[in-house]
């Protein structure tokens, strides 16, 4: 499809600037010329070419409304509704973060109030809504683990990080300065005991451990992980993201946990907007309270505020108080579903995902053959080795099918992975189809596979050559004759 | 009310496939002894409409002024309805991060386009799909800087906004890397001798914001000229991203990077998020820059198509070798600003223009009022500092009529004690100023 | 501003193609001393923020009450955020009646459901795609009545809506029909004795509304054995379309038409307007209703699609000829009570009771007031006639608290001066009512 | 696509009905049990499952917002976003209709002024909102005609309506019991004097006029027309939909035009919702205005009320007083323009008909060779004569090409009819790709008129079979078993 900017039209503009109503000014007088920009060149279309270019991309898009997105790691639940119209409330959309206190009261009181929520939860003594995504978060629990030990006068400069961690986990680790370790897991798919005892040495800041893990199964042995950790003086973080497989079954403050992110754009059911904006909240234990980010907010009496003096604080993370909408879509889900919702959407995810574990079990290979929590990971080792066919193919297959693929590739432990992740919110009904579509491209893998490797088959585009987008980076437009690319 | 489609016999029906008796047999990893023996203390669960109503009581215990004077890193602007309808497409909102870009070819588009218009506004060459806000861009902006320097140092002036520099030491400072600090001086800019003075061997790189904290225009000809000559990095922050349409691009001054805040192309206050932040650099930083970045490649048919590129940089890939570890940023915020630009097109400079003059004019009628006057006398864009006579009588006369009233300085900056720093946007009519004024002068 | 996308140039380049030398030579078939010499006498132009602006201004010169108990053909719902999100997609409303089925199967498809739950609701054979509203519904169920029958009168309740009364006086009058009001008897119902003596072989259908005006439940199975000794038709008619979720479906009693207002499905209160008319039927009529029908039906390739059907009856093709004269009717209404009706499913029947319930408590507790009472001592769904002992004073208390107190009868029915027609839906809270019942104590 | 009963599954209800908070009570002790529903059968299904429902419906629809719209006499304008958001308002929405007056002002105040902005742009004395369509316009206006009639005591059985009118001039005619005649156009396309001459006799009540006509012309003999009509003492009532052509350019008022009603949907912009909600607002002369429905909205020094007291009015036509949130649109529409923008909507709507039928002049028929106004229809008779290609071929063909077909077979006395109403707010880009398009047909239909013939051709669903559907209606679904249609 054409840009906007090869829709524009020279001398149209789309939205009419309101008329001055204050007396006009030489603008000479006031600033030199020499400052003010001359021209500035953004497309120059209506107001009803905006909305269909703009309705015109949105439907060469797919989203949860669309269909089943079993995207493993990224609990593509259902975003409900009312949830959305809440969030846009003038009264919180439009207020200022500078406002007084007292201008404030509701959105305090909902952000004291899911704080408290997400203390209960987790388990954990208090939380930080700043952080602005799961990465954001793990982050700031890094810098909190920093310090700490600082505080303690020791140095420790290593974190340990099982192979199967998130991409992030490390990233976060490495960008406030520690070496990360890689733990190895063990055959059952768990962090292996052995190896983690002996890289847990005196210079070891702390585990980054997801439980559940990314291959969807939950650490056994966490109490032996977490004594492992602890008697060494380190500290167990935990990679909140996969929560959703434990609500009101366990809290990680019980299972040890003294820090951890919560990624409420997946558990708690904010849109993911196309990629952000997301919350990640970072809990701790309460030897770790005094570090988490300011401002935090507290109750005095009947009113709620921000408090800043908390001098042992690793400071801010980002400016003003976190995402707002995104917290408050989470305390209207919090609210909408009680203790025993939240429950509900622990077993149901786990359900959900054990029926697909199930069924697809005797058409892909399926590396650690237990229960599963809220995903399972099976490999295309058997069709690539058989056929040729690569993970990437029956993915991109699938499209055609109607469904968004699931994750692949990841974890990296996993060869051809196929991580999916059908969240609660999906009726049976639509776990079947997705599994018949799974089972007919195992199908097709066998009996044509060369069709296979050229899916998608029926978009409106076909195959991306992202080797090529990479070669010759082209990240913008630019005008005929100005040449593209760089 | 829960979101639960699965009725008791479907559950029934899917344990025996699976081949367990009850959902509580798929927990079995988990150890009994560890498992949570009671029910989660929270309120009870509520249906739509009694959620609804709960809400909307919290709303009602907020207060939207009746006028927003305050700036100050969030910016009151009219944004058009257009915006909304795009963003509100469910196609785009319930998506994640175009992955399969062969079924997200819309928001890859999108962004390609946002990441031209970026381009365009700040005169750079290389963008990303949006950062966290416009504060972690900037220490996102200055770790880019150290890490390809390999010095240790980055200097900040203290007319950049306080929020900022409090993100920036905490990512900085967690890397055992320094900030200093620098003055700013009688006309409200940074203290050019000063800036002189500590730039040695061991900056990586100089952080100035324009126009700054307090609305003042900084001399970026100077700086510029100062860092380059020294060959360090310089670093161009905003919070008020309209100002780009007004001002000089940052790139034609040669800045290294540009990092701010988007907030003001279309999308709402949210009490300060979630926002946009923006991150723009040269080519030199193309395999370095943090973030998504969008590129434009080819299908098997040689159609023009849109993918995630560069991704090696990306902490999914490279994992502690990456040169961020974001992974969801504020894809939403940027197609918004997309959309906002895209309607406003050249008219933004007018839109700009128009805050210019209104600011001016508020300026001009409170600095006639006895013993008010402008902090500073240099230009500025849509904020400016005043010093008045009595500020606790001045905050409480216009809160009073529920009027937002400027940013209070005394507490960033203890030496600007009687000091306010008002905003004046394109919603602020000549008669609320007037109004203002006339609250004031009774003061 | 307009919404106008051509550039001064265009406009020449495309008059110079159509080969005159300005627009003004467009206008040439206007008679020069017909055209408007003058600019029209309107408000200047606004930009977008000013518009909102103004129209923002006049929304506060409206107030909505903190508390509604009235009823009387509007009723004030819990709408479902589901169903707002459904029909703001672009491709339902800003499309045109389905001309073209290939490009249009969607809102087809939905309005093929819609007719499916209508006919579910009210136990008819035959609906169509909506009608204008209820009180139209009624008029023209009554002009199929008038015409298949070939008689001249119609006879209606005093019970029913007195708007909808007034449309049909308009609507048949104007044929030449006659209308005879019958009136109610003390149990606030039809009065069965008049209403035998008056069915006579001129009398060509019946209309009752249940429940009616009063909230009262008509005895349908009397009046329908009258009617169909007679042979005379029975229209049925409602105002409150939650009560079809509650008693027995119309159909069930073997009346003939059943017409009335769906705005309690989904659609807001909107000052009285749009809502959605429906209108259904037996088989008999399926090819006399007025306004669209979907229907099922097949492509070249075998598989099921849906068309706009059986358009013989329609205006466009049977001009003076057809079965009505309506073309736009309201389908995105119709859209929204489909959604709406999807999402509540059986639940629904639940939400009716709910409002019973309600609405009981509080006709309870009133009725325990001094001087209070029920003015009709027979069953009712949400709403409920209550005998008070100062009207002004009752009516002034509660507007005082910003409730809007029910309706106030003696307009329109003189001999009930005193008697109030109150309505509790689900909105309504035991607190609400609470709070009703101790402010009117003190009165 | 699977209909949303079919998705039903027993048991599953999608919305939680709040908790009762009052005493349950025993429903016998409050009505008789037989009086009682027992079941309803409605779709059983989730939240997610209405929404990927009816999202996926939408996808299957084509709006103005998706394309180019040219359905002649429809007026397919862009629908401006701000005008939708205003009218959501929830001091518009949620208002009662009987709430005092003092807690509507607004709307009133809303509702007067847009009624004498009418007035000034139609030239008339009065207009009534109440209407809630064109046709339902024209009803209340021959209502008027007869209740004026009446009045004076005249016995006038018939209504004149020329061959082109659109379908609901004759039907509301007839709704009213009036004798409907037709009267003949001359070759030009404009009513035939002649004709309409002799056929003005003294027992016609009015002559229903359309002006410009459905055929895009503007009825040159106006004044002549008129005076045809009145000298006979009958009324000159004027269907107002096509008042786009004519904004700020003429008044019906000083044409001579006694009633006329106006589609706000179609010229102000309120979008049309797949069918409605309208509004046609219906405007008289001096000496109509005391038969206007009731109620009336008045000014009472600075209050604004509704008053009732009228009595030669002719009563309801609706309950309550309009189509509230269309009216709101229409006036946000009028606001914004202002006296200049709604001239300007009038020449660029006159403007872009003209190109259009210059343009495609070479490749069709086109009837009535003259200056066009705000719509050109051509004929397809060519087509149809040498390669036995229909308009209805050209028409679906159109849509393999993105665009929205033209109204066809209409005006019925233009064989093979294609009305292309283009409106103000397409850019000549656009009308350029439509003509391209056209043009391409135009040529398929010489070259490759066997496929033409099968058009649509790249669509999810193919020609639909109507002839089936009117044969064997089936109107609704039913259960498996239960048999389907009548
Ligand atoms: C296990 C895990 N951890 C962390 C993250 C990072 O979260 P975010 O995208 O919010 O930064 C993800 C995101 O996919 C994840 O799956
Ligand atoms: C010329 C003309 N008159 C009247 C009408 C009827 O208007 P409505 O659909 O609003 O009833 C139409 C609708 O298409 C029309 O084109």
């Amino acid at each position: 499809m054409e840009l906007i900017f090869e829709k524009s039209r020279p001398g149209y503009g789309g939205y009419q600037v309101p008329k001055t109503d204050v007396p006009e000014i030489i603008l000479e007088e006031y600033i030199d010329s020499s400052l003010i920009r001359e021209d500035l060149s953004l497309p120059e279309v209506a107001e009803i070419e905006v909305i269909r270019h703009y309705t015109a991309l949105s439907r060469m898009n797919f989203g949860v409304d669309t269909g089943f997105y079993p995207l493993g790691s990224c609990t593509m639940k259902y975003n409900p509704k009312i949830n959305e119209d809440l969030s846009h409330l003038p009264a919180f959309e439009e207020l200022h973060p500078y406002g007084p206190e007292s201008w404030s009261q509701g959105s305090l009181q909902l952000m004291y109030e899911l704080k408290s929520f997400l203390c209960e939860i987790f388990g954990m003594a208090d939380f930080s809504l700043q952080p602005a995504a799961g990465a954001h978060g793990e982050l700031t629990g890094m810098i909190i683990c920093r310090k700490y030990f600082d505080k303690k006068k020791e140095r420790r400069s290593k974190i340990l990080i099982p192979d199967t961690a998130h991409g992030t986990n490390p990233a976060s680790g490495a960008l406030c300065g520690y070496e990360v370790v890689t733990v190895k897991s063990d055959r059952d798919g768990n962090i292996d005991l052995d190896h983690l005892g002996r890289m847990m040495t005196d210079d070891v800041a702390a585990l980054m451990l997801t439980n559940p893990n990314t291959l969807g199964l939950f650490e056994r042995n966490i109490e032996a992980v977490a004594d492992i950790v602890h008697i060494k003086g380190g500290i167990l973080y935990g990679d909140g993201a996969n929560a959703n497989a434990f609500l009101g079954k366990c809290r990680p403050g019980d299972l040890g946990f003294d820090i951890i992110q919560v990624n409420l754009h997946k558990t708690f059911s904010s849109p993911h907007g196309s990629g952000g904006p997301g919350s990640g909240p970072v809990g701790v234990a309460p030897h770790l309270v005094d570090f988490l980010p300011i401002p935090r907010v507290v109750r005095d009496g009947e009113a709620y505020r921000m408090e800043y003096d908390f001098p042992d604080s690793i400071g801010r993370v980002k400016s003003f108080y976190g995402n707002f909408s995104v917290l408050l879509r989470a305390y209207a889900y919090i609210r909408s579903l009680g203790a025993e919702g939240l429950m509900k959407v622990a077993e149901i995810a786990v359900l959900n995902a054990n029926y697909v574990r199930t069924r697809l079990k005797p058409f892909f290979d399926l590396p650690y053959d237990r229960m599963c929590m809220h995903e399972c990971v099976f490999s295309g080792r058997r069709q690539l080795a058989n056929w040729g066919v690569k993970t990437a193919h029956m993915a991109k297959r699938l499209i055609d099918y109607g469904f968004h693929p699931p994750t692949v590739y990841f974890p990296l432990i996993v060869p051809e992975a196929m991580m999916i992740e059908p969240t609660e919110t999906e009726s049976v009904t639509m776990l079947d189809k997705f599994c018949e579509a799974m089972i007919a491209i195992a199908k097709e893998a066998e009996k044509a596979p060369e069709n296979l490797k050229k899916a998608p088959l029926n978009g409106a585009i076909s195959q991306l050559d992202e080797v090529l987008a990479a070669r010759e980076p082209d990240i913008r437009w630019k005008k005929r004759g100005e040449g593209n690319g760089h | 009310m829960d979101y639960i489609p699965h009725t008791v016999e479907e559950i029934n029906r899917m344990l025996q496939v699976i081949g367990v008796k009850s959902l509580e047999d798929l927990f079995v990893d988990i150890p009994p002894h560890l498992r949570l023996s009671r029910r989660l203390d929270l309120p009870g669960s509520l249906s739509e409409q009694e959620l609804a109503q709960e809400i909307k009581v919290l709303s009602g215990k907020n207060r939207i002024p009746s006028l927003c004077l305050m700036g100050a890193g969030a910016y009151n602007h009219y944004i058009p309805a257009v915006v909304r309808h795009v963003i509100s497409r469910s196609e785009f909102y319930t998506a994640y991060t175009p992955y399969q870009p062969e079924i997200s070819q819309g928001i890859l588009q999108a962004i390609y386009e946002y990441q031209t218009m970026i381009l365009e506004l700040t005169g750079m060459e290389v963008t990303n799909a949006s950062m966290y806000d416009g504060a972690t861009a900037m220490a996102e902006a200055c770790l880019m800087a150290l890490k390809a320097r390999g010095t240790s140092r980055v200097v900040v002036s203290r007319a950049v906004h306080p929020e900022y520099r409090s993100v920036l030491k905490t990512y900085v400072g967690t890397n055992n890397y320094d900030v200093q600090e620098v003055p700013f001086d009688k006309e409200g800019r940074t203290d050019l001798r000063v800036l002189t003075n500590v730039l040695d061997h061991e900056v990586a790189v100089v952080v100035i914001q324009s126009p700054n904290f307090f609305g003042v225009i900084e001399d970026m000809a100077a700086i510029a000229h100062l860092t380059r000559e020294r060959k360090i990095s310089l670093c161009y922050t905003f919070t008020e991203a309209l100002s780009l349409a007004f001002l000089k691009p940052p790139g034609d001054w040669g800045v290294d990077f540009v990092a701010g805040e988007g907030q003001s192309f279309g999308i709402p206050m949210n009490y300060g998020g979630p926002s946009l932040g923006i991150l723009a650099t040269t080519r030199e930083f193309l395999r370095r820059i943090p973030g998504r970045i969008v590129g434009a490649t080819k299908d098997r048919e040689g159609n023009r198509g849109f993918v995630l590129t560069l991704q090696t940089r990306e902490q999914h890939i490279r994992r502690e070798k990456a040169t961020s570890n974001i992974c969801s940023n504020e894809a939403l915020c940027a197609l918004a600003a997309c959309v906002y630009l895209s309607l406003m097109g050249k008219n933004i400079m007018k839109l700009a223009r128009l805050n210019f003059e209104k600011a001016h004019y508020l300026a001009d009628q409170l600095s006639k009022l006895k013993g008010w006057k402008l902090s500073f006398p240099t230009p500025f864009f849509n904020e400016f500092t005043l010093q008045v006579p009595d500020m606790p009588s001045v905050v409480e006369a216009l809160s009073q009529e529920g009027i937002l009233p400027g940013y209070v300085l005394n507490r960033d900056y203890p030496e600007l004690a009687s000091d306010l720093v008002f905003c004046v946007t394109e919603v602020v009519t000549r008669e609320d100023m007037d109004k203002v004024v006339s609250i004031l002068r009774r003061v």
